[in-house]
């Protein structure tokens, strides 16, 4: 049987997959930052913890309709920022991150400072799910979202998303409703965010408003933009070197926040595409070694 | 797409650990080295430290040296609960002891107590910590004592008629101000006004002023060393003239290095008693000195505490968790600690001590009174 | 219905720069209106009121009876006005199957969740999904693209990126379509394809074009009518040879004449 | 009437703390339409480089020299090294190279400097004007005094000076300014080290006032500085300075009638959001003069 230790990696590692992937949809696609995306975790993690101790609500409905209720917030921040310029955007979804934390510790009914505490292990068949069962469920919603990312990517709405992020008055003189898919996007995005903070809540059993800080918003970001945003690779991937990667080596524990910093502003300046994304110099590297036989639909000549 | 979820699976196998060999006793700690805790984390880690030598110093457990398996927790739940999982899957610890705050131990004490290994808070306080789980037990006394003490002092010793409180607004700052809350009143003492604060707040003039106002004899304000340091030095930029009633908080080298002289007069209820003849007290604030040229504070004093009584269970009942667990459990005025004497555990394993109030002369803790009361000191 | 397109007493203004001033058009299905004009005279801002990039000062612009120049472009755009840009404006780092197929998405059916909720080939998603293929297919066939059908559009040459931005319009299936200086920078030959696709889509397809272009033979050549503007001012409105001996439309071009000479 | 003078003074010297650190970053999203996310971690340099002289030659006169000397350096290097080779990107590139270097830039302080706070104490931070009941301490006098006559020189320096006139000529037109020979990159590097020496003022009377620099200190700030440029108007120094005065004395005296019912940042980044939405330009009105 794997040891615990690895199951609590392999979780976060998934939790981390379904943040990163969050970000990959919204910015990838969408061309729409979100410099807050811990407010939308916080936001799924709270409802999932609140439905299941306050109200009593089995872990099975609680997730789902914690994605929802983040799903809902991100629908209004979908409607702000189509007011807004691009980084504009990006300081208001700061500063919600700023207002969500906010809110949690000083609303009555959150547990303020004190979070929520004994929240219920899911429960399957009648009895709590073991370590190694959580994990499964963990890696099959990781499955699950990844294909619903792909089939998004793939249809036709994922054409509209990159029409958007390409550009934007050009799409819609073509006839694609602008609002409606930068919505559709926020949407998207800020579910996956929500179940991702179910799994998070559910998984550490006790959560307090400080554990979904800006400096988490800023390392969700990291892990999309390192891994490549555009393709679903790049926050997979991304997601998994930078959450095994500090495990593994003990001394990046200390310089994590250095890391990741000069990581930003690298890939930021040399290879915008990220590690992972088209044209970067991984995968060139990895087509030239393995001889191309990625079928990119005939990129070739 | 195939190609990424094999890669991830592929990498996730590949964290095997180096399986530790040795007859040595493992005892476990964490404590948050980075992150905006790291002073009082250091500062624990010096006191288990130290604890292990004087150990190994007179012959360890039973001849079996004593080694300290030690994480960074980050001060964070998360951080805390993959620590937990480490020293009990892979380095296979006999007992933990715990050198970090409220939150961090909050989230890994059901972790331990399900896997049955002994987990003794430091100074960690909150009363969920040890809430009915058979193997954690707080050597930190329940923050509501302190309130308790701090308005019975307040009214005994500083002969307080009014008190404004200031609040921090996170677990351990509410738990504590809950104590003086209740007991104020019983001793006479008129609460006049209320006043809370988010955890890293900077700026209180804007309600130092209001303070100033209503003119209370004491203002018991709940922080950690840097909020209580500016609480301290914005007060006396504003002139207000109430004392300022601390707790176990307070207690670090940091308060007088940050606030200088307007720490002076300010009194805190606290576990390290400067004044305490115990020998042990003696000899570990003596050591401690001489090897760090800085005074101990609660936080080492504590982690040294909590160390000692882990090896003394050790010592006595072998290393079964559960002998382990029932050694602590009753345990009845042990001496062999720096903070006064341990008097006993309760049923949900929490201590019951003296408690000595501190105050400022010239920056540093002198002892000014303890309290003794049963009726205050039991949980 | 005999008029398809309306426009009157268009004028737009940007601060003082009258940028058109009271244009009238009316346009009959299935015809092709030049539009002239020397550069700066408002040819542009006349597409762009069309559909819906700027909003008009003052003036109707009606398509198929319904007053439009109120709409957003996406709206208008599904009514069935395409347009190209004249400095082109393609999805760069995207395929030119994949620009085309953007031309599709007015008539993409699917909602989000019917689309979500079928799958594979039999679904609704993916009978209409091969419907659009089709239909793409078919142009790229039409306009002769297979052999860069899944290159990244920012690569091609230029005249060959003229041709997918046509391309993208017509996947639009217009009934109106918009030309801005199509055959710019082309070489003669790929002048003349350009030429006989314009002429095939009246005749085979219907499509009403409006047509901006400086090259005189090719506008005389292709319009049924043409238009001239100056300054943003309409000078002259008629048939191809009637407008281009109009004095005012040669004064525009060839500067004030001394005297004035008979018409060669 | 000694809580309002009192709650006054405490606004005014948060409001120059503010202003001092938001003009430089009002004035390089003027110049080069870049949020500046990494002067925060400039300003922190400074408290650092400050602390540093004081502990040296034991006087804070030479505190702000030094923490000038430092900041202008890092801040042209900042524009030199990484803001030049991106400034052309679309703005979302800039903004996240920024978050990543103050990001770093503060793990870095935290390793050099320590993870706790370090004391700032100098003697004369206890002594004050008492007039009855109403205090204003020596460190408020010096931050207030300073940061007025700092904004004086920032008026001369952008209105009367030629390289004043380029930096508003270019926060306009950036293209056109260049057409009519200023050049853009010298300009851009003096604008970003006289921002940045501004920044590093800000960060030792910010030491001073606290008594203690730490490594995260920048943190707050950072983001609070956003809300008081976008309050101010975009590129606008007036609005912002008037717009930092205004949020330091509305966080006052909100907090000291109705106390924490947000944390503070909260409070103002919600003020933000509000402007922004309704009024883009910000509540100063045009977006573009500097």
């Amino acid at each position: 049987m794997i040891p615990a230790y690895y199951h609590t990696i392999m979780t976060f590692t998934c939790i981390n997959i379904l943040l990163s992937l969050s970000i990959g949809v919204l910015a990838g696609y969408a061309g729409q930052v979100s410099l807050g995306h811990a407010a939308f975790m916080a936001i799924g993690a709270y409802a999932s913890a609140m439905l299941t101790v306050t109200f009593k609500v089995s872990f099975w409905l609680a997730m789902p309709a914690a994605a929802l209720v983040s799903a809902m917030v991100g629908l209004l921040l979908g409607v702000i920022a189509l007011r807004l310029k691009e980084d504009f955007l990006a300081i208001t979804t700061m500063g919600l991150n700023f207002i969500v934390i906010g809110v949690l510790l000083y609303a009555p009914y959150f547990g303020k400072a004190l979070g929520i505490g004994d929240i219920p292990v899911p429960m399957l068949f009648g009895e709590e799910m073991g370590r190694g069962m959580y994990t499964a469920l963990c890696l099959a919603l990781v499955a699950g979202v990844v294909a619903a990312v792909w089939w998004l990517q793939r249809s036709w709405i994922g054409l509209a998303w990159r029409g958007i992020r390409e550009a934007q008055d050009v799409a819609q003189v073509m006839g694609v409703n602008i609002a409606k898919f930068k919505i559709f996007a926020f949407v998207i995005s800020t579910a996956i965010a929500g179940i991702a903070g179910s799994l998070y809540a559910h998984f550490l059993l006790f959560i307090t408003p400080y554990d979904f800080g800006f400096p988490l918003s800023i390392q969700i970001l990291t892990l999309a933009v390192l891994g490549g945003l555009g393709a679903i690779r790049g926050p997979v991937l991304g997601a998994i070197l930078l959450t095994i990667l500090p495990e593994y080596l003990r001394f990046i524990q200390d310089y994590r926040m250095l890391t990741y910093g000069l990581l930003l502003v690298l890939v930021m300046m040399y290879q915008p595409q990220g590690l992972f994304g088209h044209k970067s110099f991984l995968t060139e590297g990895l087509k030239r070694l393995f001889g191309g036989e990625e079928k990119i639909r005939g990129r070739a000549a | 797409m195939k190609k990424a979820i094999v890669a991830a699976c592929l990498a996730l196998v590949l964290c095997l650990p180096l399986a530790a060999l040795a007859d040595e006793v493992k005892i476990g700690f964490h404590a948050p080295l980075t992150g905006w805790a790291a002073a009082d984390g250091q500062s624990a880690l010096r006191g288990a430290q130290l604890a292990v030598e004087f150990i190994n110093a007179d012959g360890g457990i039973n001849g079996n040296k004593v080694a300290m398996v030690y994480y960074d927790d980050r001060i964070e739940a998360k951080e805390s609960v993959i620590v937990a999982r480490k020293l009990i899957e892979s380095d296979r610890v006999v007992g933990v002891v715990s050198g970090s705050y409220s939150t961090p131990t909050r989230a890994a004490a059901p972790i331990y107590d399900r896997n049955k290994v002994p987990y003794i808070s430091t100074i960690g306080t909150h009363p969920e910590i040890p809430m009915n789980r058979d193997y954690v037990f707080q050597i930190a006394v329940m923050s509501p004592i302190h309130g308790r003490v701090g308005a019975w002092m307040a009214a005994e010793t500083l002969k307080a008629k009014s008190a404004v409180l200031l609040v921090m607004d996170n677990d351990f700052g509410s738990a504590v101000t809950d104590g003086f809350r209740i007991m104020a009143p019983k001793y006479g003492i008129n609460i006049l006004k209320e006043y809370n604060y988010p955890l890293g707040e900077k700026d209180f003039r804007s309600l130092l002023s209001n303070i100033k106002n209503d003119n209370p004899d004491v203002l018991w304000a709940s922080g950690y060393y840097e909020e209580a340091a500016q609480i301290a030095k914005q007060a006396k930029e504003l002139g207000l003239k109430a004392t300022i009633i601390g707790q176990e908080g307070y207690d670090s080298p940091k308060f007088f290095e940050l606030a200088g002289d307007a720490t002076n007069g300010v009194v805190i209820t606290t576990n390290l008693d400067r004044g305490s003849q115990s020998p042990m007290a003696q000899k570990f604030l003596a050591e401690f000195f001489k090897q760090h040229k800085v005074a101990a504070d609660m936080v080492a004093a504590s982690a040294f505490d909590g160390m000692l009584v882990m090896a003394h269970a050790i010592k006595t009942a072998g290393t079964k968790p559960d002998d382990i667990a029932k050694a602590i459990g009753e345990m009845k005025n042990f001496e062999g600690v720096a903070t006064g004497p341990l008097l006993a555990f309760d049923a949900q394993g929490v201590v019951t001590r003296y408690i000595p109030v501190q105050i400022v002369k010239d920056q540093a803790f002198t002892s000014l009174t303890v309290c003794k009361d049963p009726k205050l000191i039991t949980p | 219905m005999d008029v398809l397109l309306e426009i009157q007493g268009l004028s737009k203004n940007f601060g003082g720069l009258k940028a058109l001033s009271n244009v009238d058009i009316t346009l009959k299905p299935k015809e092709i209106l030049g539009v002239i004009g020397p550069n700066g005279a408002g040819k542009t801002t006349l597409f762009n009121c069309i559909n819906g990039l700027y909003r008009p000062d003052s003036g109707v612009i009606r398509f198929e009876g319904r007053p439009i120049q109120a709409l957003g472009p996406d709206r208008i755009a599904r009514l069935g006005i395409a347009r190209t840009f004249q400095n082109i404006e393609l999805f760069a780092n995207m395929r030119t199957m994949e620009n085309i197929m953007l031309g599709r998405h007015v008539h993409m059916r699917t909602g989000i969740f019917r689309g979500a909720a079928m799958w594979g080939r039999r679904s609704f998603a993916g009978r209409e999904e091969r419907a659009h293929r089709l239909t793409v297919e078919t142009i790229i066939d039409l306009l002769g693209l297979q052999a860069v059908r899944d290159k990244l559009v920012g690569g091609l040459p230029y005249g060959t990126q003229k041709l997918v931005e046509l391309a993208r319009a017509l996947a639009l299936e217009p009934r109106l379509l918009l030309l801005d200086e199509p055959c710019a920078g082309m070489t003669a030959e790929e002048k003349q394809d350009m030429i006989f696709w314009i002429k095939d889509l009246q005749d085979e397809l219907g499509v009403t074009i409006l047509l901006i272009e400086h090259d005189m033979r090719m506008v005389m050549d292709i319009s049924d009518r043409i238009l001239a503007i100056n300054f943003g001012r309409p000078i002259a409105l008629g048939a191809p040879e009637a407008v281009r001996r109009h004095p005012d439309v040669l004064e525009a071009y060839l500067g004030k004449q001394e005297r004035r000479e008979p018409a060669a | 009437m000694g809580t309002f003078l009192e709650n006054l003074v405490t606004g005014a010297a948060l409001g120059s703390i503010y202003a001092l650190i938001s003009i430089g970053m009002t004035m390089v999203y003027g110049l080069l339409k870049i949020l500046h996310v990494a002067h925060a971690g400039v300003y922190v340099f400074g408290a650092l480089l400050g602390l540093l002289a004081f502990r040296l030659t034991g006087s804070i006169l030479f505190a702000f020299p030094a923490a000038v000397l430092g900041c202008a350096l890092m801040g042209y290097l900042l524009y030199r090294f990484m803001y030049r080779r991106v400034q052309d990107e679309k703005p979302l590139i800039p903004l996240i190279v920024g978050i990543g270097m103050f990001t770093a830039m503060g793990d870095a302080y935290r390793l050099a400097a320590g993870p706790y706070s370090i004391s700032f104490e100098h003697g004369l931070a206890q002594t004050g004007i008492v007039l009855g009941t109403f205090h204003i301490s020596f460190n408020q006098v010096l931050v207030i005094g300073s940061a007025a006559a700092l904004l004086v020189l920032v008026w001369l320096m952008v209105n009367k000076t030629k390289t004043g006139l380029a930096w508003r000529a270019s926060a306009q037109d950036r293209e056109v300014a260049m057409g009519i020979g200023v050049n853009s990159n010298y300009m851009f590097g003096l604008n970003f080290m006289f921002g940045s020496a501004l920044a590093g003022i800000a960060g030792v009377l910010v030491g001073l006032y606290y008594g203690a620099v730490n490594a995260n200190m920048g943190e707050v700030w950072a983001y609070k500085v956003f809300v008081v440029m976008v309050l101010g108007g975009l590129g606008n120094v007036t609005g912002t300075v008037i717009a930092a005065y205004l949020l330091g004395l509305a966080e006052t005296f909100i907090i000291s009638s109705w106390g924490y019912f947000l944390p503070r940042d909260a409070i103002a980044f919600i003020c933000m959001i509000l402007v922004l939405i309704l009024m883009p330009n910000g509540v100063m009105g045009k977006r573009k003069q500097v």
